[in-house]
């Protein structure tokens, strides 16, 4: 029997687990003990390990990053969290100059196993300061790994696989999954950083996505089903490393790529995985693969603009639809039930 | 009695304040409570769907800074920056109009709530990151030194933001560089739910620690505005006058939750005492009522003053309101300056 | 007739006459005042220009970054310094949460003037953190443009255009550069920023290039030249905007394309340029594109291990041989003058 | 006279500590300059090809400092970190392997001189950037704190990392929570060819500041090796005993170059006479100066120890000689623990 529980509860769920299994694993960020608990990722962990586990901290991401290397060089399995991906550019300095190089630079002598969560806002004007997905940048940077789960389920799996890692990885959460639900199993289990997820099996076309457009990617792929296009649709889960060996299968099979970003174009991972499939399956390719990234802007805030900002299933549809010969309109397909284009779903109201 | 002699200090103060000045006080306040509250009552429609950081219970501050400011000083802020905007002059219609993601907003819709500007009044922008504007306010700074200007730059930001590196970055090289800018802390105990024990060493007062960064600085009664203004008025004089940077920490209280409209002492990071002690210490409803005790102002005109901002604040509501939307596409615009699509 | 003169002297008189034409450019970083002058380039401007204008700073990358930022949203036009590229790295924030958003983001009423000089190491166990190609992560930030200029030439006249356009300006240079020299005219003259220069005009292979790795490949393609490959060789100049066009239409001739960077592979510019002439030309392409970049980890700094790190001109022969199917051997064909791989020249001794 | 009360405490010191001690200060001191020399002789063989920072001239800190911790301690440097490796016993052979560049080298020359490690001997790391590993000391402190071990940490960096913000978020975050770390900063005077005056207020002292944030500081001699050691020795003694961070700012000065193995007192941004009073203030030769004095280890102690230390360092200059460089197949290896490639 299926045991549904959402996104958010996942993550506290592997917290939990983590915390239990190893009293080394500790959680800091700002806020993570308060009421809210970072939206309810956090709840209860500090009642049940304690203020010296689990704790807020001072407004200083570039040190309380160190603090947390520092740390791991002692065992200590830090997860930090930031409220928002774009705080955490405060620390790149000790993510990219530390982190990320302190067990290659030493011959293999330190271990930095830390987790740094990292949460992506969209919509409701969350605008250019608070929505930033900047997952290439991490994903550049030799040493680092990063993953950005879309199901509960990876959800729990990868934040275990991370926090038990014995390196820096950069976790990604996006806002607009947080509420979405799931089956999720109440044992301890591990989802291998560096492998896909294949969420649709179909012969026409491969569509590689990732985080919260996995999602949009779910309801097109069901609506281009029902129109006999069939999609092999992987989620990365992990955008660092990539799980090449599936999406050239995947490539073999259908000899077309569509890749899915939350990112701006220019120097997405959308790129990357184009680039390295037209350098390693030239000859399955059919025709040009294609992406659907965000535009080079800053995110606006107005309501009226992030309608023509974010894609959603409706052009991943219409994408697939030209791919393929076909004359499909998706917003003609796409039931929106009314609801505005910059929330996720009726839970979400107000200011976050 | 330590208290008597404040009380007699303030209303001396008071007496020796021109009425100009305590009306210009007067209608900054009341302005931004109104504009506040009306924000408050009207989120609830969610036609401003953008993050808002409402000041209520922290005006005495930007009113009591701002009114020693002159207009062409720089004014930078934070994601509460609606206060400070207001205080400087800032549009009022502008400034609705950019929270409801309009084209005639402030910052054409781009920016919403965090991200204000106003040039004509000197306000050059807040941001939503956290100690964000601190080293831009002394680059405006620098500016007016190298452009042998007499304007002055001022800096609003909280508690919280003097956690930040970059922080003490900024104060370290304006001491250094003798900077004409003024640092404005208010303190409002609290970074979104985290209270100061876990943030900051316990005894260590914030001004005292700029001190001994190098920065003269004082500690004031952030919901006193006259007193804000006094002690501002004084550091405003040496800083224009070339003595280098200032930094002033004022206590304060937020009324409301963090971020949106509501109240949120019934959820448990801070107590219904603990507000309802801030509430008796309200910046506006204090000053009024001294106002009133030394009859320098007419309750008319306090009345006028009211009518006046009412109806400003039903306006700017209502041109935001039937302000068009930012066309889609504009996107693309304003990527870069000196663009031309 | 020609004048020669080194690129850090180019540099160095880009400075002089900005600082001419326009009192509000002024001029600082760590050291720029000493008596090194970062390499040259800044030797002798505190003497013309006073120390209002050129001076030394704090270690504090974050903040005289954001000062930077302030002052050019008063007409001030600030050129920073860093010796390093590395050290940039504390003061991300601001570069892409401010200077990158502060146009758009206030609806087009601010100008942000600034011109971030980044000095990129290599060699001499510059190592881990002393020699990151991080270009490929200011590239993918809207609001940003980065230009990284090849010859003395160049280089001037970007940086003139750097200092005078009134955007953020990320400018990348080569330490391996500096002591390069070239025909510089004496006077003000500007590179348009995106768009790349045509180094060699060929009709076999596009090879599209930037900053030092456009040196390796004007060796390699003088020697392919002698063995009947003709290459069209592209400096790009600026890496954002990337000069699109110039770089199609030569693919339209060549049909073959192969990208040099500086960079690590993953998420690498070559990468969105391979990317980008899949999307765009697919049908022009004869072959799949190939690209040299850095191997994926970080730089090792033992004097053994940069000669397999790094990658030069014998790499670009024997790839781009491969690629017209011949039978060349760039180690064989190319003298290297017994010079040590670590070092750009004889005059590169000591630590930097 | 102030100048002999110093002198006659100074003399009480020597006199009331043990031999052993003595002689391991002396022992550090020693080694330390004889390596950083023979370095900077054999550098322009032109062997040792990475940027190295040599601290001839500041070994009393580094000597002092270590001399007053247990083994056990953490201890986190900079880019000038050769002397606290050696000062906290890392091996010499695999020091100067690292620095040709040798996979025997303590980082198996991935690292070079900047990025040294010896994690026997609880030497955590050094690397280039500047203020780097400043937070990450706290984060050792940290992880002991949290398994109720009794080791400290201790970092050392420079002035010019006093102006970073990780510095004062670390400073402040140490305070918060209580650490045990011990922070020593050494002012030599310059970052580079950068004077202080142009980094930090003229009039501030930097332990002052540090006082003022949070932290118990005090100031001292570096050069006095045996002074840096009581300091230290208290504050340690006062850390380990759960009282919490401590923070020392020890004068000093570099005699070579900022970088590379010459000196360059004659390109322009120091004095020849300041140099040369900095030398008479040598921190080896007036230690060994007043263990002679003082007659409590006998010459033929020193010598033993100078002959001993001398054959170490040419033993280790031929063992890196000798070591083989790392394979170009290793390259890939270790990007990731736990990798099998
Ligand atoms: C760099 C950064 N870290 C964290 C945040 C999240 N955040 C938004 S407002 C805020 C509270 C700041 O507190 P304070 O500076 O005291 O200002 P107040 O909200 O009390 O006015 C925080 C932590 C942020 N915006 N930026
Ligand atoms: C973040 C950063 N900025 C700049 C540099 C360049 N740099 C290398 S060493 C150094 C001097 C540091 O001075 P100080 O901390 O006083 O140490 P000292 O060299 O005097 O021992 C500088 C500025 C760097 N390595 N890292
Ligand atoms: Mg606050
Ligand atoms: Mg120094």
């Amino acid at each position: 029997m299926p045991r549904i529980i959402n996104f958010a509860q996942a993550i506290n769920e592997a917290f939990v687990q983590a915390m239990e299994i190893d009293k080394n694993v500790i959680c800091y960020g700002l806020g993570v003990d308060d009421p809210k608990g970072v939206f309810g990722t956090t709840i209860g962990l500090q009642t049940k390990y304690g203020k010296e586990r689990v704790f807020d901290i001072p407004a200083s991401e570039n040190a309380m990053t160190g603090i947390a290397i520092g740390a791991s060089m002692a065992g200590i399995r830090p997860v930090m969290t930031h409220q928002r991906l774009d705080f955490s550019l405060l620390s790149l300095d000790q993510i990219i100059n530390n982190a990320a190089k302190f067990h290659y630079m030493f011959g293999g002598q330190h271990k930095i196993p830390i987790t740094i969560r990292m949460i992506v806002g969209r919509g409701w004007g969350q605008g250019p300061t608070h929505s930033q997905n900047l997952q290439a940048l991490f994903a550049h940077i030799p040493g680092l790994k990063v993953v950005m789960p879309t199901t509960p389920y990876d959800a729990k799996g990868l934040l275990l696989s991370s926090i038990f890692d014995d390196n820096p990885v950069i976790f990604i959460e996006h806002r607009w999954l947080h509420n979405m639900e799931g089956d999720v199993p109440e044992n301890d289990y591990r989802i291998e950083i560096g492998k896909s997820s294949q969420i649709n099996e179909g012969n026409d076309i491969t569509i590689v996505s990732m985080s919260y457009m996995t999602v949009e990617a779910i309801h097109a792929v069901e609506i281009l089903k029902d129109h006999d296009i069939n999609c092999d649709l992987i989620d990365l889960r992990s955008v660092k490393p990539i799980d090449w060996s599936s999406i050239h299968k995947s490539i073999k099979k259908t000899g077309r790529l569509l890749v899915l970003d939350t990112g701006v174009t220019e120097g997405s991972i959308a790129g990357e995985i184009i680039a390295n499939v037209c350098e390693n399956c030239w000859n399955d390719l059919k025709e040009q693969p294609h992406r659907i990234c965000l535009p080079g802007t800053p995110t606006p805030t107005s309501y009226s603009l992030t309608k023509a900002y974010y894609k959603r299933s409706e052009t991943i549809i219409n994408t697939v639809s030209k791919m393929m010969n076909k004359d499909l309109d998706g917003y003609v397909l796409v039931d929106r039930k009314d609801l505005p284009h910059d929330v996720p779903g009726d839970w979400f109201k107000g200011p976050f | 009695m330590v208290h008597s002699i404040k009380d007699a200090n303030k209303m001396s103060n008071l007496h020796q304040t021109s009425t100009s000045v305590l009306k210009e006080i007067y209608t900054k306040l009341f302005k931004i409570r109104t504009v506040e509250e009306t924000i408050a009552k009207k989120y609830t429609e969610w036609e401003m769907r953008c993050p808002t950081h409402l000041s209520t219970g922290q005006e005495g501050i930007a009113a009591g800074v701002c009114q020693a400011l002159l207009k062409d000083d720089y004014v930078l802020s934070t994601h509460r920056s609606h206060a400070h905007y207001l205080a400087k002059g800032g549009d009022l219609n502008k400034m609705i109009a950019e929270i409801y993601g309009k084209e005639s907003g402030c910052s054409k819709g781009r920016g919403g709530s965090m991200h204000l500007i106003d040039k004509n009044v000197g306000f050059m922008g807040s941001t939503s990151i956290v100690g964000g504007t601190i080293p831009l306010a002394a680059g405006l700074a620098l500016s007016s030194q190298l452009k042998k200007e007499s304007k002055i730059a001022c800096v609003f930001f909280g508690d919280a933001a003097t956690e930040e590196g970059v922080f003490f970055e900024t104060i370290n090289f304006a001491a250094v560089k003798n900077l004409p800018i003024l640092f404005i802390c208010e303190n409002n105990l609290y970074s979104v739910y985290s209270p100061l024990e876990c943030r900051q060493p316990v005894n260590r007062k914030i001004f005292e620690m700029v001190n001994g960064i190098g920065i003269p600085s004082v500690a004031g009664n952030g919901n006193d505005a006259l007193e804000t203004y006094y002690k501002s008025k004084k550091f405003v004089d040496e800083i224009r006058n070339g003595d280098g940077p200032r930094f002033i920490e004022l206590s304060t209280y937020r009324w409301r939750e963090h971020c949106g409209p509501f109240f949120d002492n019934d959820i448990g990071y801070r107590s219904e005492t603990e507000f309802e002690s801030w509430k008796l210490r309200d910046p506006l409803l204090n000053f009024e009522n001294q106002l009133i005790k030394i009859k320098k102002i007419p309750q008319e005109v306090i009345d006028t003053v009211k009518t006046e901002i009412k109806r400003e604040v039903i306006e700017a509501f209502q041109f935001a309101d039937e302000s068009p939307f930012p066309d889609v596409s504009e996107l693309y615009s304003n990527i870069y300056s000196g663009d031309t699509n």
